[in-house]
């Protein structure tokens, strides 16, 4: 029987918390099979869902956010025979761990490239969470695919705060648009997890358009939200089920090329992106593939080339 | 910073500000009771999750507050009859409810729509729309005045009005009525009070009870005025912030009003300006973040002097010679 | 001229309370379509049925202890901190810099220096909020809630500009060396022949928060400063009468309460993380508050009301992992039992106190002599 | 005999264990004035609080002018017509006083009407019984003179035919009394039943038609007044022969101890209190300070127990006292072995929830006697206490009970007993035996007497004429700050006092 460790923000998160569920739920219903699963509270619980999972004969486990990878590096060598899985790792060096990262980078590079051709205005905004580095990585992939594409784009990035309150407030995601549309900008990219459902409602309402982030939020309010920049959590959730005890271990990185991240395109926003837009970012896409571009990750040397934090 | 820009951030503080003034004066109201009230924040969240709640099933706005207001007093009557009735200690009494708040709203959230403590988005009739003061859009053109009027005052919910006519209103009940005399010696002297032959009880419920009104107020003007449908723990700590501005104002309702909007404006100035670049010099994100909260004490250090509570505040009222 | 025995008041009273608030979260997971009486079983079996439950018990409580004691110790000058959460975050960044940046031989040493570490950057950050209370009379409750976002930004910007390993994706510092790992109370218990559970994070600031509760106790009712405190948390123109500095005393007694606050780092960050993260107090601050006051600011009561919250927050933890019981239900549990010991006393004492009345009465009625009234040692205050 | 204007039967009162009150029964009859009197604890607020609705009594009736009357709360009371001013006054500091005498008996929803109709109403009273006050004034910037008017008037206004008043004249001037006397003479004239509650056995001769005596929760007796005399008074509520006057031989007065020099001390408000007063008090004697409270004693006594900064020059034993800065908190003051025992025991010389034994403690608590090691020597405490007690017959003789619940009186001995077992070589003493019954105020004076005549130097401050008689052998006046002269106690009288009180006679001593 699997396990899913969901991390601190809570399995409905609007955001890769409830992908990984989405994921979950989505191998249960096709397979009619069961998992356990927990909602962290507090830091010193890391360890401890871990162990009583392990102990209990789970297997894989599967850990959602970075802030695992520590526990888990002390955790998983006691239980050799149990394989864990932890999404968005990619530094540990222990055998029974499948690490699955994301480049969120690129898939932020083609909403950003999204951006740019929308915007009339020439100016973009993007709204993170709690100010983090994986934040900035997101907003750092989006400039530089609005640059690639025009430029003298200008772009305002906003951080919520510096607690854990930042990603539950929408009323300060709300007036940080405000904010934003006052200063001109008609593309918002929100990677701010509860607080974004503020952005793309005041978005919504003020009649410009945003960018959802690792679901798809489109649906949220047809025909308003740009696309949304998908972070495929629930597939990698879903495949690592599905392999269950015969899971592979090892480093994964999902790009664009694994169809790890990407960009959402349905009934719900068909009518905002234009062929031209289509065919553009699918250029890209094909691009970064081939490595013909190459997107800059803020990991690299905690600095964006396209962005001031 | 050009004239719009201005504008716009005291808009934003217009907006900000609000919650802040409606949870500072139900404050003020019980405080000045003898009611100390940090509860002031799970009062606004459950307000918040049950007016988007209501608003969300019925489609009607006005039933999501009245919804908002009725569970904002029964946390508010829980209050009084821990505080009042069974004279134990209101601080503590706070805190359970901040606690209580925080817990029931994401498990009847749960529990109802299955969607992790949220209510569904409002549409239509489920929210506050803005309301355009007459002759908004003609004087838009009219130079300084114009968008003063139009930009500033015009296009707030009904709700921000009410609560900037609640200032007025409050300081005329609070000194120009006979309850409000009562309500104040209550909470300077209650033996004062009962010799004179008025409940003290039935004064302290009162003022809890309007505080538990003003508050399910300020949760509806979050969940369905600003914001679209409730999200957990969306108050974010503002019951605090109006606590603090409640002591910053020392108990009285315009200076209120004068804190609530400086707090309002400090925070949108933070939003606004992230990142300032002084010449080469960043300022950090985490600095601008800050601001707010160190300009506050530093506010206090320097031009507020002590503030006194009122003088029975905190204390049951036990009789004696 | 107790109305009731003492024992009554101290054991009687909470018990019903505690059970009152158990009654009513069994409707609460009732009414959530749960079964009360499996979840109680799970949270007292997980929480208490194995010295790996008590492990995690004991490390929350511990966290608990602390700031509780913070909480206390500042009450008995009649300052409210709100700001323990504050003083915490400081203390860890404190710890932190004294595990990182000295090399330690031994964790004994080492455990000495994160102390001092703590306690003077929890201290410095009380320190503020004291002298404009002392000196500017600026209120101390909105400042040290100030604080506390402050202090969040300051340890935001220092973990994810400046303590970060470079190219970590985590805002977190790097881990401490070996050699300040504390350790467990497997460790600690091993020689004593007891099996302690290995993987549970209790360790050995559990003994450093008892030695506190002791040496806040004797620091209250035994020495000279303790006593001052008092005087001058039950009377400010008493205490200026008996020659008591007020500005000396609201600055002893919140550095000494920020002190508190930070020691708790030695637990949280040094002994269970064993490096910094951002969200490491994790409210721990704001449950002090609860604590103290349900532990009526002395610290045996808060002793025994922080292994009361370690319990809510392991037993919870056990239900979030087997159940499907959400987590936001342990809140309303929290809430529950603050709410019955600490507001709603009143509500057990006054039938309770009628009951002993008769039953004195009748015994004085058939010519019986009353008890004596009992003799308190100690009176906490509050 | 004509109907009762009150009449309680068998009204009985507990508190938890204690018994307040034991089956009291009383009438006072119409358009007279009923004295109440008997020892600290004895009962009387207990049921005076009883018929003004504040407590419920447990068992017993009420009559109001023949007509059983319930009385369940204050507003019953005064809808009988009943009115009390209480011991300790039940006024909103901050509110002025026209708005703490409509409070509770508002006109109407709106203020304003209220307040007109109020403020032409009190014209009329203060007219008819010259009660003045200024309407306009707050409670906190007038004296406690004026803030009994206020609650005189709060009653009258209510139109109370039955006044009653606790200890009444703890608090006031002997002019202030008398103007106390006066209304309520006029009062009576006008019909009205006044009960009065105080220690004072003169007032009660004075003043009073009829008095009752309690003892222990328990009426002892009632007699008229002209049949009895203080002694007889004394006598059955003590229960014991009670001397009414101190008892000391000459002074002797040695070197002086306490010397002052032009001192000045201004308040918090920047107000100067004292305005350069020259003061000398020697070994074995007292110099009672006299004057109207509020005239610049109480911030002298303050100064001097190092509670406040002054200017000027003040030696002690010869040797300057730092008026400002760190050497002038009461530590040091202490550490140069001034004793004080300060004027309201509640505030500032007791610590009401510590017990006893931590209070004997109080401002000696860095003592080396209460000290072992880093700790405080408990134990050595608590023996101490013990003696004290016993000693000083406090009752309960019980350290362990919390200040707040012994009697004023014995809280008073517990501050005496701590200061003078120091044996300081000046003690400051302000109003030592305010609301403390008489037999506790005998003691209190024996004690300060013994005290001089050991060859210590006493400054006493008392509001209390008869008892700056009783006990100073020099007598200083103190108007607006300043000394308005110095008299000897046999050279002088009541009447040449109380004008220089009021700074109409004497010459700058
Ligand atoms: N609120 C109370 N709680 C408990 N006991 C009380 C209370 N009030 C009065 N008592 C008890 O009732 C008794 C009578 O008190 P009361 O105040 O009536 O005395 P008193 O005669 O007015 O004394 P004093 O001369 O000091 O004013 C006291 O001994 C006390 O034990
Ligand atoms: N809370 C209480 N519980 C029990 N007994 C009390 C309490 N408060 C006071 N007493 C008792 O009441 C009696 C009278 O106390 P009281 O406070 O009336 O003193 P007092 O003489 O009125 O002082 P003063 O006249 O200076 O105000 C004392 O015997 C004391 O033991
Ligand atoms: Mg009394
Ligand atoms: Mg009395």
């Amino acid at each position: 029987e699997p396990a899913l460790i969901f991390d601190l923000g809570g399995k409905f998160d609007k955001s890769f918390n409830e992908a990984a569920f989405n994921g979950a739920k989505r191998w249960a219903d096709e397979t009619g099979g069961s998992f356990r699963e927990i909602e962290l509270q507090s830091e010193a619980q890391r360890e401890q869902a871990l162990r009583r999972f392990a102990e209990a004969g789970a297997n894989p486990v599967i850990t959602v956010g970075f802030a695992m990878a520590d526990p888990l590096s002390t955790v998983a060598p006691d239980y050799p025979d149990t394989k864990f899985v932890a999404i968005d790792v990619n530094w540990l060096d222990v055998p029974n761990i499948r690490q699955v990262s994301f480049a969120e980078h690129e898939g932020s590079y083609l909403v950003g490239m999204m951006a740019a051709m929308a915007s009339e205005s020439d100016t973009i905004g993007f709204i993170g969470g709690m100010d983090v580095p994986l934040i900035r990585h997101f907003g750092c992939g989006y400039a530089q695919g609005a640059k690639a594409v025009n430029p003298d784009v200008q772009i305002i990035a906003n951080m919520t705060g510096t607690t854990p309150a930042a990603w539950n407030d929408p009323v300060k995601g709300s007036e940080l648009t405000k904010a934003q549309i006052s200063q001109g900008a008609d593309v918002i990219y929100a990677a701010a997890g509860g607080t974004g459902v503020g952005v793309l409602q005041t978005a919504a309402d003020e009649g410009i358009l945003s960018i959802g982030v690792d679901s798809n939020q489109n649906h949220l309010h047809p025909g308003k939200v740009l696309t949304s920049m998908l972070k495929r959590v629930d597939v990698a959730v879903y495949e690592a089920m599905e392999a269950g005890t015969d899971m592979e271990t090892g480093v994964f990185t999902l790009g664009l090329a694994e169809e790890g991240v990407g960009y959402a395109l349905d009934e719900n926003n068909a009518e905002l992106v234009s062929d031209e837009m289509k065919s553009a970012v699918d250029q890209a896409r094909q691009d970064i593939i081939d490595g013909k571009i190459s997107v800059v990750s803020y990991y690299e040397n905690d600095s964006c080339p396209a962005l001031n934090f | 910073m050009d004239f719009l820009t201005i504008i716009q951030v005291l808009d934003s503080t217009i907006r900000l500000s609000t919650p802040l003034l409606l949870a500072c004066l139900a404050g003020l109201f019980s405080e000045r009771s003898g009611v100390f009230d940090i509860g002031l924040e799970g009062k606004m969240l459950i307000a918040a999750f049950f007016s988007a709640a209501i608003a969300a099933v019925t489609g009607s706005v006005w039933l999501g507050l009245l919804a908002g207001i009725a569970s904002s007093m029964v946390l508010a009557g829980l209050h009084g009859l821990a505080s009042i009735t069974f004279r134990g200690n209101q601080l503590i009494s706070g805190v359970a409810i901040n606690f209580l708040a925080a817990g029931m709203t994401v498990l009847i959230a749960q529990d109802w729509f299955q969607q992790g403590g949220r209510t569904p988005s409002l549409i239509g009739g489920g929210r506050f729309t803005p309301i355009e003061l007459p002759f908004a859009s003609a004087l838009e053109e009219v130079p300084i005045l114009g968008p003063i009027y139009s930009e500033l005052l015009s296009g707030h919910s009904i709700l921000v009005y009410f609560a900037f006519a609640a200032v007025p209103a409050t300081w005329w009940i609070l000194f120009r009525t006979r309850f409000g005399l009562r309500l104040r010696a209550v909470g300077e002297n209650p033996a004062a009070v009962d010799t004179a032959g008025v409940s003290v009880v039935g004064l302290r419920y009162a003022a809890v009870a309007i505080a538990g009104v003003l508050c399910g107020i300020a949760g509806a003007y979050l969940a369905t005025a600003l914001q679209a449908g409730f999200v957990k723990d969306m108050t974010a700590g503002r019951g605090f912030i109006a606590l603090a501005a409640l002591i910053f104002a020392k108990w009285r309702p315009w200076h209120a009003m004068g804190a609530c909007l400086l707090f309002g404006f400090l925070q949108a100035i933070a939003l606004r300006f992230q990142n300032i670049d002084l010449g080469g010099v960043v300022i950090p994100v985490q600095a601008m973040d800050a601001l707010p909260y160190v300009l506050t004490v530093v506010i206090l250090a320097g031009f507020v002097g002590k503030a006194i509570p009122p003088r029975a505040g905190g204390e049951p009222y036990v009789k004696e010679r | 001229m107790d109305r009731m025995p003492k024992w009554a008041d101290v054991v009687l009273i909470p018990l019903f309370s505690l059970i009152l608030a158990a009654a009513l979260s069994a409707l609460v997971i009732l009414a959530i379509g749960e079964d009360p009486v499996a979840a109680v079983k799970l949270m007292v079996q997980g929480a208490l049925g194995s010295t790996y439950g008590w492990g995690y018990t004991l490390y929350y409580a511990t966290n608990f202890m602390f700031t509780g004691l913070a909480v206390a110790v500042a009450f008995h000058a009649r300052l409210f901190n709100i700001g323990g959460e504050g003083q915490a975050m400081l203390g860890g960044l404190g710890v932190a810099l004294v595990c990182l940046y000295i090399p330690w031989p031994h964790w004994t040493l080492a455990l000495i220096g994160a102390c001092t570490g703590a306690m003077l950057f929890g201290a410095a950050w009380a320190a503020i909020p004291a002298y404009l209370q002392a000196k500017r009379g600026s209120h101390i409750v909105i400042t040290t809630i100030m604080f506390n976002f402050i202090a969040a930004a300051v340890l935001n910007y220092m973990l994810v500009n400046v303590m970060r390993p470079q190219g970590s994706m985590d805002p977190a510092s790097a881990r401490f060396p070996e050699a300040v790992h504390l350790p467990t109370l497997h460790e600690l218990l091993l020689p004593l022949g007891i099996n302690f559970s290995k993987a549970a994070p209790a360790n050995v600031s559990l003994i450093l928060a008892v030695i506190a509760c002791v040496v806040v106790w004797a620091l209250i009712w035994r020495t000279r400063l303790g006593y001052e405190i008092r005087a001058y948390g039950h009377s400010e123109t008493g205490a200026l009468y008996a020659g008591i500095s007020p500005v000396r005393i609201t600055m002893v007694a919140m550095l000494i309460s920020g002190a508190l606050a930070g020691l708790m780092a030695t637990n949280n960050v040094m002994g269970e993380a064993e490096r910094l993260v951002l969200n490491s107090t994790e409210g721990a601050g704001f449950i002090g508050i609860a604590v103290a006051l349900m532990g009526r600011s002395h610290p045996f009561g808060v002793f025994l009301a922080a292994i009361l919250f370690g319990f809510l927050y392991q037993g919870g933890a056990e239900l979030a992992l087997w159940t499907t019981i959400p987590r936001e239900l342990i809140v309303v549990i929290q809430a529950l039992v603050i709410l019955f010991t600490g507001a709603l006393d009143n509500m057990v004492r006054i039938p309770l106190e009628r009951i002993f009345m008769s039953i004195s009465n009748r015994r004085r009625n058939r010519g019986e002599p009353a008890p004596l009234p009992e003799r308190k040692p100690t009176q906490p205050s509050e | 005999m004509t109907i009762p204007a009150i009449e309680l039967k068998g009204i009985s009162k507990s508190f938890g264990p204690v018994q307040a009150n034991k089956d009291i029964s009383i009438r006072v009859a119409p358009g007279t004035i009923h004295g109440i009197i008997g020892e600290n604890g004895a009962g009387k607020s207990t049921l005076m609080s009883i018929l003004y609705g504040f407590y419920k009594a447990d068992s017993g009736e009420i009559w109001i002018n023949g007509k059983k009357t319930e009385i369940p709360d204050s507003q019953a009371a005064i809808a009988a017509g009943i009115g009390m001013v209480f011991q300790h006054f039940k006024l909103v500091q901050n509110f002025t006083v026209l708005e703490n005498i409509i409070l509770g008996a508002e006109d109407g929803g709106l203020l304003n009407p209220s307040l007109a109709k109020a403020r032409g109403a009190l014209k009329d009273l203060a007219d008819e019984y010259e009660l003045n006050v200024d309407p306009d004034a707050r409670i906190d910037a007038i004296g406690v003179g004026m803030q009994q008017r206020v609650e005189i008037l709060k009653a009258l206004y209510r139109q109370a035919d039955i006044l009653i008043l606790d200890e009444p004249t703890g608090v006031l001037t002997p002019a202030e009394a008398d103007q106390l006397f006066r209304i309520l003479h006029r009062l009576k004239d006008e019909g009205k039943t006044i009960v009065l509650i105080t220690h004072k056995l003169r007032e009660v001769m004075e003043a009073t038609d009829t008095v009752s005596v309690m003892r222990r929760g328990q009426m002892t007796a009632t007699v008229k007044t002209s049949e009895t005399s203080p002694e007889q008074l004394a006598e059955l509520m003590v229960g014991r022969k009670v001397l009414l006057r101190v008892d000391k031989v000459p002074a002797q007065p040695g070197k002086p101890i306490l010397e002052i020099e032009n001192l000045r001390v201004t308040d918090n408000k920047g107000v100067e209190r004292v305005k350069g007063i020259d003061l000398t008090v020697r070994a074995g004697e007292i110099l009672g300070i006299a004057g109207v409270a509020g005239n610049g004693q109480s911030e002298l006594l303050e100064v001097l127990g190092g509670m406040r900064e002054g200017m000027g020059t003040v030696r002690v034993n010869g040797a300057p006292l730092e008026l400002s800065g760190k050497g002038a908190d009461g530590q040091a003051r202490r550490a140069r072995h001034i004793a004080h025992v300060p004027e309201d025991r509640q505030r500032e010389g007791l610590i009401m929830d510590f017990h006893a034994w931590e209070n004997v403690a109080f401002g000696y608590h860095r003592d080396p006697a209460y000290r072992s090691g880093i700790f405080m020597n408990n134990a050595a405490l608590r023996a101490d206490t013990e003696r004290k007690i016993e000693k000083f017959d406090v009752r309960p003789a019980d350290g362990w009970l919390a200040a707040k619940n012994f009697s004023g009186g014995n809280q008073q001995k517990i501050v005496v007993a701590r200061e003078i077992e120091r044996n300081p070589d000046l003690l400051l003493v302000g109003q030592p035996t305010r609301g403390v019954d008489i037999g506790a105020i005998e003691f209190i004076h024996k004690q300060i007497v013994a005290l001089r005549d050991e060859g210590k130097a006493v400054l006493l401050v008392s509001v209390e004429l008869e008892e700056i008689f009783g006990l100073a052998d020099r007598i200083a006046v103190m108007f607006d700050g300043r000394i308005m002269g110095e008299r000897l106690p046999d050279q002088t009288n009541e009447k040449e006092l109380g004008l220089m009180m009021a700074g109409i006679a004497g010459e700058a001593a």
